[in-house]
């Protein structure tokens, strides 16, 4: 058993931690705030130089081919910073699928782009529903000789206004069971019919709308198999839910300490603050809720990183980050008292991002669902034992 | 016991809701705290001020004389009420001159003071528009500990200093101020005075506080040798922590009209989950029937406190805990809500397009506001220590 | 609007109060918990010879008439003392409904027996599912001539050991609807192929299961209309949530007071304990709760003592009583210490009720549900005035 | 990042489950607590330790010099765990005798002392069988302020005074006791001691304190002119405050098996709604998923403070941090697990009748065991506290 990371991997966290804190100050993010793409594409070509965007992929691809560790601890340091990139889209939700489920030539022709040019994709799968299971994929796409033809609109794709490429699931066949005939697509964001707004949201992450207008995709840019594509979604969803929860993980620590911080420095009644049970002892809470939260995620990562991946352990991790960052982000504004809620403390940048963050990759009742379906398989040691 | 309002309150409320009909445009509820924001609903919310005012509901409690209609505590339940509901803007002008700068100066204010600043509030005109000046950078839930100092220069007083979280600072015409008059003082209750400074004076400065969100709620004053004629004084000089008690004592009950927010703001996401089918889940029906439990014991709680207050029961404790648990209640609902919204409670509040934005972006408000709801006239906490000590007769924790 | 009680009412609360008091102190508590009847004889007697058991019955039939108000008052003054007596499943789930569905050859034979010789009632209907909707009821009652023929078995059912007479819901038809094809039965207790087993419960109110094994019963002993027997569980359940929220609302309130007077005595680090706003802020949460519990049970009890009952405010007030009660007694015991923990104090006495006290005439998830089938059959003030 | 046990480990997991299967009765599962309630269940405990004893587990953490097997942290985790999961009684007689006072006696004992008590413990001695007298009915959370004077008279101390909430003193030879052997100090830290008290001394009563649900586990002690000889004192007269400590530090990861309980009983419960069917309902599955979810959690921060200990990087707080997240989590196991039981869940645990008890009545039993447990062994805000000085530095708050 090993509660810590290796020397290499805290040497890693250190640069990218001492990348974002020089690259992302405070200011930088909430100048990015009121920016129309979201992003800083200078910072972005410093990311890709320093070979962040090809964390995960191999050398023959261009990527420095680390492991789900380095991902992981990059995910975190980025929660902590709450950098505005579309890293999470590119990486996260397309370049990791395609490594997976893609063809050696999409492999060849893609990942190299990602890796070494840093080209941004989104990721396009909730629709108007907003339901995050199979049942949410309406978007039809429809079969005319070599090409597929896909008409519908999707929501909250984010990074699209400035993605080259998108990912996009629809539904090629109809099926009683919806996890069956569904396909993804790679469409090129620029193709004829495609059309995105960018929907104004607080966390300021670039959710757009795509429509699809008789969109024509070749058949040669499905990934996976056609009709099995829920495949897909469910290893985007499933490696997703870990790395988003990292970032929240991350972003939660930076939340306590810097409420811990003012809990000490703010005084009231001639005592800090922090000397107040209903202050501290709420403090203390979040301190082991935010302590959990991390090794749960660390637990989660370990099995995906060893080649073992646990839907139990994944769904966990997201589940509680839901819950974790939103208590700590809003009992953290609240003992700041005014000062908490205003623009000029970083603790509402976090709270902005609350919401988006929930709903990437599965919010609380779809993972608890997930859990509950994975307790339904499992079989209990008190009967293994004595059977 | 008898839950139903008389006669009286009904009628009332029928006059209310005839307004809201005629003046009152029912698609953009739930602009919550946006008041002061932007000018153009600033304006809109001074010109509903001034038809208020034609039926003197704006200081409806305030005795006739000074222009007010009298009202008993339940009228003024009923007409918080309706004003919660439909969103009846402009009603407090920025609250402090109708809630308790009228009310204190007719307590302790001069004949002078109370002929000159009166009238303006009572008739909704610009003029009558005031910000209060308790908060200091150092002294928030520690009123007593401010350091804004006022010194006397013969016919005047000189004010130097800072006040923050002044809200509506940016549309008032005057600063209800609490001041140190003496720092010279073994307690730091004693040397306090309350005093009224034109906004437009020298040497201040008003400068915006937003919120996370990007709303301008709260101002920052900064005050540099301003100087204010002795006649602004309020009340005895260094007896200031006594009318400030006092004043605040008016606050109480601003919350009423907030648990009928909540009764908007949770029948339009019933109606929501009825539109879309949502309400058939599981999930979703525990969550609206847990709100809805909630709110009726919410509500029927501050009607319990209006009732006290009628009949010359009230204990001081009951609007402390009414604040307090309407905090728990706009966090709940603002968490339950943006759970059934699913992906859309993601929208920014203040950019509520109708294209994507359900049931008007509320419940995107209302998350971002309900931090700022439980800290404002006091935290969810400082409102459990006035409970603990005043209704369960518990010592002092903190 | 009126928050108070009419003399009258403070008068007739005032000497249950006192009965109470005087004939069931704490140690008679106590000691009724081994006793094998599980109640006194004589206090009932006496209950019944001051007109309790006949509070909500009209004259007519030997009652004293009441209002509805007075057996809440009375209900909640049982709660705040813990009374162990077979008052509730009597009164409260079979005479109240014998006056309502009862036919007047049925109340003139009935009600006067418990109103003036307090005959003992019991009622049954959860069966082993412990579902409390229709679903729930599978026992089966077969025509065969003038009788019924009951076969199964109920369990839970409150002091069926000392009840003559028994109200029993059976299905006298199958349909789609659970709620279609349920009779209601008067059985005699003593009846041929009735056993009677008491299962041991924390509450000690006497929980049993009844086992019916061809229990002949006349047709004249159906309450209400045959097959419409769903009508009168629903009466009863609605009734029974109030006034079983009544008493949960007095022992709640006994429950918080017994721990605000310990926290202002008990010292520690030379403070009372109440002092730490761990315990002063947990006070007051709790001291909120029990406020807004009695008002809500005394709003749902006003529309019934109007004659327009609210299906919405009853099961709010049972829904909020079922976690109010528990979370008092819970929090209430561990601010205590470890004597809170003891038999020597009175407060478990309250916690051990507080599963009883739940499943009786509705848990919350059961309320939760039908709140919300309220909610779908309103029409929100906003949509109206408008329209 | 490991997480998984080592080979070692596995290995001594598996020989405990070789154990279990050949000793320990499965269909008894749950009945925590209630081991020293019975005669004939503490006769069962004791022929347990007894063989956990020539096993060396009883005291397995001990050196090998004192019967122990020297056992690391993490084999003592997993002895925990599987203690916890499977419901193996005996293991601590007490507790106070294993986990405390061998290892204060090898830390500060004479060699007399370690020579007379230690090897009872470590064989599983009916006489090795302890109790502890630290509370007193006005010192709980606050222990310094203890009273029981303790006056020396020639060779022999005299005790006088009153201990409560000693659980296992009714099936205990000794008691390990602290007293006040100097009354005339500034600070209540000063002038306390620790004696060793033999139960069955002349003027000594032990009077059982049974819980709410009837269950004897806790007594109080009332010394009446006590006499024990002055060999009985441990350590340095007066210098009790530190040994107190030293020994309190022996009580961390007395929580460890918890989790591994909860293990236990959630595993019952999930196996109990896929049986039933109850599974396939959305609220249960909600609630199995949080449950789940916490434990994982919960688990895994044991681990964590294990794997500290073991690495000597533990800070202090990691313990206090585990038994309130512990306690939370117990409360709402028996919140929601009764809940998914449904009307069962009133059942009185004493009396679990397998003809109507779901799961052998262990989530009843816990219902009424969980106030308990956040009280005993420090409440969960006295952990709070602990965990705010020390794994925060904040300042103290009580």
């Amino acid at each position: 058993m090993d509660f810590s990371f290796t020397k290499d991997q805290e040497l890693i966290r250190k640069s990218i931690k001492e990348f974002f804190e020089k690259e992302c100050p405070k200011d930088k993010v909430r100048e990015l705030k009121e920016d129309k793409k979201g992003y800083d594409p200078k910072m972005w070509k410093k990311m890709v130089k320093l070979g962040y965007t090809g964390l995960v992929i191999p050398e023959e691809y261009g990527g420095t081919e680390g492991e789900f560790w380095d991902i992981l601890i990059f995910m975190e340091e980025m929660g902590r910073n709450i950098v505005p990139t579309p890293y999470f889209p590119t990486v996260v939700f397309c370049a990791m699928p395609i490594l997976e489920f893609g063809t050696e030539a999409q492999k060849k022709k893609i990942l190299p782009k990602i890796a070494e040019k840093g080209e941004i994709w989104a990721y396009a799968q909730i629709e108007e529903s907003s339901e995050q299971d199979a049942s949410g994929i309406t978007m039809s796409a429809a079969m005319s000789g070599e090409d597929y033809t896909l008409n519908g609109s999707k929501l909250f794709v984010s990074y699209a206004n400035v993605a080259n490429q998108l990912l996009v699931v629809a539904r090629t066949a109809e099926a009683e069971n919806p996890e069956e005939g569904l396909t993804v697509f790679i469409v090129d964001a620029g193709a004829e019919g495609v059309v995105c707004d960018v929907i104004p949201t607080t966390a300021r992450d670039m959710r757009c709308e795509l429509r699809f207008d008789n969109v024509k995709v070749p058949r040669d840019n499905i990934l996976g198999e056609p009709g099995k594509g829920w495949a897909v979604v469910d290893y985007i969803q499933q490696h997703a839910a870990v790395l988003k929860a990292a970032e929240m993980s991350g972003g939660a620590h930076a939340v306590l300490n810097i409420t811990v911080k003012y809990a000490k420095e703010r005084k009231q009644f001639d005592k800090p603050i922090g000397s107040f049970q209903a202050i501290q002892h709420r403090l203390v809470d979040m301190l082991t809720e935010v302590e959990e939260l991390q090794y749960l995620v660390y637990k989660a990562a370990w099995r995906i990183n060893s080649g073992s991946p646990s839907r139990r352990l994944n769904s966990i991790a997201k589940a509680k980050a839901n819950g974790v960052y939103h208590r700590v982000c809003y009992h953290g504004i609240v003992m700041h008292g005014a000062i908490g809620w205003t623009e000029e403390m970083d603790i509402g940048l976090y709270h902005l991002r609350t919401r988006s963050m929930e709903f990437d990759a599965g919010n609380t009742d779809y993972h608890n669902d997930l859990i509950a379906s994975e307790l339904e398989k499992s079989e209990p040691e008190f009967l293994t034992l004595f059977a | 016991m008898d839950f139903q309002f008389g006669k009286k309150e009904e009628e009332f409320r029928s006059e209310i809701r005839e307004f809201v009909k005629e003046h009152i445009p029912q698609n953009e509820y739930g602009h919550m705290f946006e008041e002061e924001h932007e000018d153009k609903s600033w304006e809109f919310s001074m010109s509903i001020a001034k038809k208020l005012a034609q039926k003197r509901w704006l200081t409806l409690t305030w005795p006739k004389e000074f222009g007010g209609m009298g009202a008993s505590f339940m009228e003024r339940l009923v007409f918080s009420e309706e004003v919660g509901y439909w969103g009846i803007p402009g009603v407090g002008m920025g609250v402090s001159g109708t809630a308790w700068v009228g009310p204190s100066l007719m307590l302790f204010g001069t004949k002078e003071q109370q002929e000159k600043y009166i009238p303006l509030i009572a008739a909704g005109d610009p003029d009558g528009v005031w910000c209060t000046g308790y908060s200091e950078p150092d002294s928030g839930s520690d009123l007593a500990s401010l350091q804004t100092s006022c010194v006397r220069d013969g016919d005047e007083y000189i004010i130097n200093g800072q006040k923050v979280w002044t809200s509506a600072a940016h549309r008032s015409r005057w600063c209800w101020m609490a001041v140190r008059t003496d720092s010279n003082v073994k307690k730091k209750h004693h040397g306090l005075s309350l005093v009224i400074v034109d906004m437009k004076s020298e040497g201040l400065t008003v400068r915006p506080l937003k919120n996370y969100v990007g709303l301008h709620y709260f101002n920052e004053i900064f005050l540099s040798d301003v100087r204010i004629p002795v006649e602004n004084l309020v009340g005895q000089e260094n007896n200031g922590w006594n009318h400030l008690m006092q004043a605040l004592s008016f606050e109480r009950g601003v919350a009423l009209g907030f648990t009928a927010s909540c009764r908007r703001m949770l029948d339009e996401l019933i109606n929501h989950t009825k539109e879309t089918g949502l309400i058939k889940k599981t999930l979703v029906r525990q969550r609206l029937a847990e709100l809805e439990a909630d709110l009726e014991g919410a509500r029927t709680l501050a009607y319990e406190a209006v009732w006290k207050m009628e009949n010359g029961l009230s204990r001081i404790y009951e609007p402390s805990r009414d604040k307090a648990n309407v905090d728990l209640l706009f966090e709940k609902m603002s968490r339950f809500g943006s759970d059934i919204l699913g992906a859309f409670s993601q929208l920014d509040p203040l950019h509520a397009d109708p294209r994507w934005a359900k049931i008007g972006g509320i419940y995107e408000n209302l998350f971002h506001a309900c931090p700022g709801i439980a800290i404002a006239a006091g935290t969810t906490d400082t409102q459990r220590n006035i409970v603990g000590q005043f209704g369960l007769q518990l010592p002092r924790s903190y």
